[in-house]
């Protein structure tokens, strides 16, 4: 099993765009960013090598400018790979990891429901968490949201 | 094979043992003393730095300056959590827990509690018991 | 026949007071018995009173759907055939009130009535969930009514008769004889089970399923009586079972300690169906048709093929 | 044949919280789960990101009233590694130590519910009794039965006397004792196995494809528990089995949990006699710097994360929150499948969801019809009826016409 400086080394090693950028917060917590286009060969490359096989959540990002996505994935060996994506807040796509991750969906329903990204490949279903009668442009999560004054 | 009735001894046994149960609100269960129940408000040694109004995850708190170096405290009960947040955050103890739990009303004027400053005696409204189930 | 006593023998003793009161006791008796084997409280003396005064000052509702007559007279139809059924009982001498040949058939037949009024009434409340108990009051019927007949006639099998007083008789000649029916006794005790409802056969109202069952649409003075009728059922049924499977001292003792002995076995009977309702959980209606049938009614089937050689070798 | 979607819920007799389960059947056999969630939805994320991080750790408690600790130390954690706080050893081992009895009071809880859901109240009558004895310990430790609000930013709030800890291993033999004879009764009582075998079944291949976490999933086979994988508080202290099993059903998941019990006071026990002495808390600074942090804590019924981003002010950035029972809920849909349709309410009882940490739902769609039917709980009873109509010989025709004519 691999341990905490291993996986920095290998994917430091194997993605030049990672060079010096894999921060290590703590013994197993792991913070990478990567390129929205790259993400999926960085998950793929993780799974097969670093003994990833676990999603814990996706946490979606107000970032004013753009909108970030963090994938908290894990392993047996319990190492935490935060693995976080920016795209542009005009035009918020990702791509579904739920063919790899089937637990995955409902996290990303949950992304395109609170913080109104656009999520490609997601398997129809009920929208999560907010009710049918929501309206769609209404997206919560956004910093620029704010919850009308509840009456005390 | 498995015979059911497995629990037969520990039945029979617990018919002549004194039940877990209390009839409640005949009998009442005491509650520990570091229990957090219902807050009290020590006006004397208030020196109104509203730390517990800051603090107050239920926003139930509000002090208030009612003369030189004198403060009143205005407690909403029904919002109040009994989280204790404001005995901690209070640095002058002016702020602590009581046992009292059975705070259920059915009106809720009687929640909003008002400690007074200093010269009235500190009068809380208590609470009406609890309609009593038969 | 004189007039005054025998409304004085229905309406107040052993009639429909004595009865009434009978069963409201039964049943403080269950809860509590069934609360202290769960480490409970259980509830006060009167709470079976209380429940019965409470449900007696509702409303009743009907819905608008139910068939209005036959809502509103399953459950005096139930509470009469369960009274009546006591008349026939003998209960602290072998002489019940009145009696002829045959009469354990017909107590029997009365005490199927009420589950016959049970099924009625809930299917003819039109809801899904009344509609969905009934089906398994008979679909339980079937299973535990045969195991049932077929213990408590065995007895009657040995003493050659079918007249209740003649059967009780019987036994105080030959006392010893009673434990032959040992067998019986346990299939008639589990088969009550299911004739009053109970966990682990409490199928036609298990209220994590379909809610109220049967009486789900049942409110008022309506519910009353059917509840009134479940205690009287449990009463007449703890003491048809007592004098047939357990009748010792029916004769020859003083009013008031053969008053007391049926007193006692009637409450070993009830403590014994609390005891089991304790102890189980609830079968599935095909896991319980399953288990009437492969153990309950071959184990009646022994009992009656015992006696009826018994019939034969015993002097 | 043609399949037919039936949704169960948001109100149902069988759920203790709203929640939507849209199933789609074949027949009688269960293709595939949807879920529709949310009716509990209180927006707590939100929330969070307008109060002080003091103010989050009482919000966040209250996700839900069995693991509220669960919530707060996760959320503590995160904000401490942010903060850059070390939190003394003492206030690791109290947090701990309340942890574990958290979880004891959640499985005999749990342990209840099963009993009750079977109709055996005989089973959840005894072991909330036992429960209770846990709730009064912590109820006298931190104050309250449920919400024991003993976190704070760089600590706990109280400090626990060595009288209590006596108390505390005094509690914790009584339970022990009680938590072997409920083993001893699971495994001899037929009737309960009755209800419990072969229910909800779930591979341990499905398992881990759905990343089925906790106890659901270590009774399939998937030996993962956060506690030793990835140590937290003073869980790298202490020597713990984690409990799996390899039954796959509702009977396995029974199995794990009381095993999990045992190991319980075990840890417990453990963790009073190593006991450290010392501060139990540091100085917290009310303003976070900026940086995130994740943290990861074993909750009764699974993993639980919680990630906060700091922003330098006194409130956090971001706070997300992943309960245990939403990462379950897509292996709710593998374990349904392939069930009866008669059986579902036993089976959504007998996985014990927290609705309240996560919502839920499900509709059923008819694939090969491709139509969306919306069926009523009594029509799913129908579906029963006719079950026990094949299987048990039980007739309920006359009901289906009548079922049928409204």
């Amino acid at each position: 099993m691999v341990n905490t400086a291993e996986m920095k080394q290998s994917l430091e090693g194997k993605f030049d765009f990672l060079a010096g950028k894999v921060a290590v917060q703590r013994e197993r917590r792991v913070f990478v960013e990567v390129p929205a286009d790259r993400f999926r060969e960085v998950l793929e490359f993780s799974m097969k090598e670093l003994g990833i096989d676990w999603i814990s959540t996706l946490t979606g990002l107000d970032e004013k400018e753009t909108l970030a996505v963090v994938y908290h994935v894990s392993g047996a060996h319990g190492i935490v790979l935060n693995i976080k994506i920016r795209v542009p807040r005009d035009n918020p796509v990702i791509h579904s990891v739920t063919d790899l991750f089937p637990a995955c969906a409902n996290y990303e329903r949950e992304l395109d429901d609170l913080l109104g990204f656009v999520v490609e490949g997601l398997p129809p279903g009920n929208r999560y968490p907010l009710d049918d009668n929501w309206p769609k442009d209404q997206k919560p999560l956004r910093k620029d949201w704010k919850p009308a004054k509840a009456a005390s | 094979m498995k015979l059911p009735g497995k629990m037969t001894g520990e039945l029979l046994r617990h018919v002549l043992k004194t039940p877990a149960t209390v009839h409640y609100p005949f009998v009442k269960v005491d509650m520990p003393d570091q229990f957090r129940g219902k807050i009290l408000f020590i006006a004397e040694k208030c020196v109104g730095c509203k730390l517990c109004q800051k603090d107050c995850p239920a926003n139930c708190i509000v002090i208030n300056k009612v003369g030189d170096k004198r403060f009143e405290a205005v407690f909403e009960l029904d919002r109040c959590i009994y989280c204790s947040q404001c005995v901690d955050s209070c640095n002058k103890d002016a702020l602590e827990t009581s046992p009292e739990y059975e705070l259920a009303s059915l009106d809720r004027a009687s929640l909003h509690v008002v400690f007074h400053a200093p010269e009235a005696p500190p009068a809380a409204s208590t609470p009406p018991a609890p309609p009593k189930v038969a | 026949m004189a007039l005054v006593p025998t409304l004085f023998y229905i309406l107040v003793f052993p009639g429909f007071l004595f009865m009434g009161a009978a069963g409201v006791l039964g049943e403080y008796v269950d809860r509590k018995l069934h609360a202290r084997m769960q480490n409970r409280a259980g509830p006060p003396w009167f709470q079976p009173v209380a429940d019965f005064i409470k449900l007696l000052s509702k409303e009743d509702l009907i819905p608008a759907d139910a068939d209005r007559t036959i809502f509103k007279l399953m459950p005096v139809l139930a509470l009469t055939a369960a009274a009546t059924a006591f008349l026939y009982v003998p209960l602290w001498s072998t002489q019940p009130l009145y009696s002829f040949e045959g009469d354990v058939v017909v107590v029997l037949y009365l005490l199927t009535i009420p589950t016959f009024c049970f099924f009625l009434g809930g299917w003819y409340s039109k809801s899904l969930y009344a509609g969905i108990g009934s089906m398994r009051t008979l679909t339980q019927l079937f299973a535990y009514e045969v195991p049932l007949f077929m213990a408590i006639l065995s007895p009657a099998v040995l003493a050659g008769s079918w007249s209740l007083s003649e059967i009780t008789a019987y036994y105080q000649v030959h006392p010893g004889y009673a434990f032959f029916n040992l067998l019986g006794f346990g299939v008639a005790i589990v088969a009550l089970l299911g004739k009053l409802e109970k966990v682990p056969f409490d199928l036609p109202e298990a209220e994590s399923e379909i809610v109220g069952g049967t009486f789900t649409e049942y409110s008022g003075r309506l519910l009353a009586f059917f509840r009134l009728t479940i205690d009287v059922e449990t009463g007449v049924a703890a003491s048809l079972v007592s004098a047939v499977f357990l009748p010792w001292g029916m004769a020859g003792l003083p009013a008031a300690v053969a008053f007391a002995l049926y007193g006692a076995k009637v409450l070993f009977i009830i403590f014994l169906l609390a005891l089991l309702r304790t102890l189980f959980a609830r079968l599935r209606i095909d896991q319980m048709v399953e288990f009437c049938w492969k153990w309950i009614a071959p184990a009646a089937l022994i009992q009656l093929l015992v006696n009826v050689i018994l019939c034969g070798v015993l002097p | 044949m043609p399949s037919v979607k039936i949704p169960i819920g948001p109100q149902h007799p069988a759920l203790h919280e709203p929640a939507l389960f849209d199933l789609t059947l074949e027949g009688e056999r269960i293709l595939e789960m949807q879920l529709k969630l949310g009716y509990n939805h209180r927006g707590i994320e939100k929330a969070c990101e307008e109060r002080s991080y003091i103010q989050d750790i009482y919000l966040l408690e209250r996700i839900c009233g069995i693991c509220s600790h669960s919530h707060s130390t996760a959320f503590c954690m995160a904000t401490e590694e942010v903060a850059g706080l070390q939190v003394p050893p003492r206030g690791q081992y109290i947090r701990t130590l309340v942890a574990e009895l958290e979880r004891i009071h959640s499985h005999l809880l749990w342990l209840g519910v099963a009993g009750h859901e079977t109709g055996f109240i005989t089973l959840l009558m005894y072991t909330w009794r036992d429960r209770e004895v846990v709730m009064d310990l912590l109820a006298m430790l931190t104050g309250n039965r449920v919400n024991y609000g003993v976190n704070t930013i760089g600590g706990v709030r109280r400090d626990f006397t060595a009288e209590q800890l006596q108390q505390i291993l005094k509690a914790m033999d009584a339970l022990e004792e009680r938590t072997k004879y409920y083993i001893e009764v699971a495994a001899s009582e037929p009737t309960l196995a009755k209800r419990l075998v072969n229910v909800g079944y779930l591979s341990p291949g499905d398992a881990m494809k759905f990343n089925a976490m906790g106890p659901t999933g270590r009774a399939s086979s998937v030996d993962r528990d956060v506690r030793r994988d990835d140590p937290y508080l003073a869980y790298g202290d202490v020597q713990f089995k984690v409990v799996t099993d390899t039954h796959n059903d509702v009977f396995g998941r029974t199995l794990v949990r009381v095993g999990e019990l045992m190991e319980s006071y075990s840890i417990v026990r453990q963790l009073i006699a190593k006991m450290p002495d010392g501060p139990v808390k540091v100085k917290a600074p009310r303003k976070i710097p900026a940086g995130e942090g994740v943290a990861r804590y074993e909750a009764p019924r699974g993993e639980d994360i919680h990630y906060v981003k700091g922003n330098g002010t006194d409130k956090p950035e971001r706070v997300k929150v992943r309960a245990p029972t939403m990462g379950n809920l897509a292996a709710v849909g593998k374990m349904l499948e392939n069930n009866n349709l008669a059986d579902v309410p036993v089976v959504i009882a007998a996985i014990d969801p927290c609705f309240s940490c996560t919502d839920r739902a499900i509709r059923v769609t008819d694939l090969s019809k491709g139509r969306t039917e919306l069926l009523t709980w009594k029509e799913l009873r129908q579906h029963g009826i006719e079950w026990y109509r094949r299987e048990a010989g039980v007739d309920f025709s006359r009901l289906n016409k009548l079922l049928a004519a409204r």
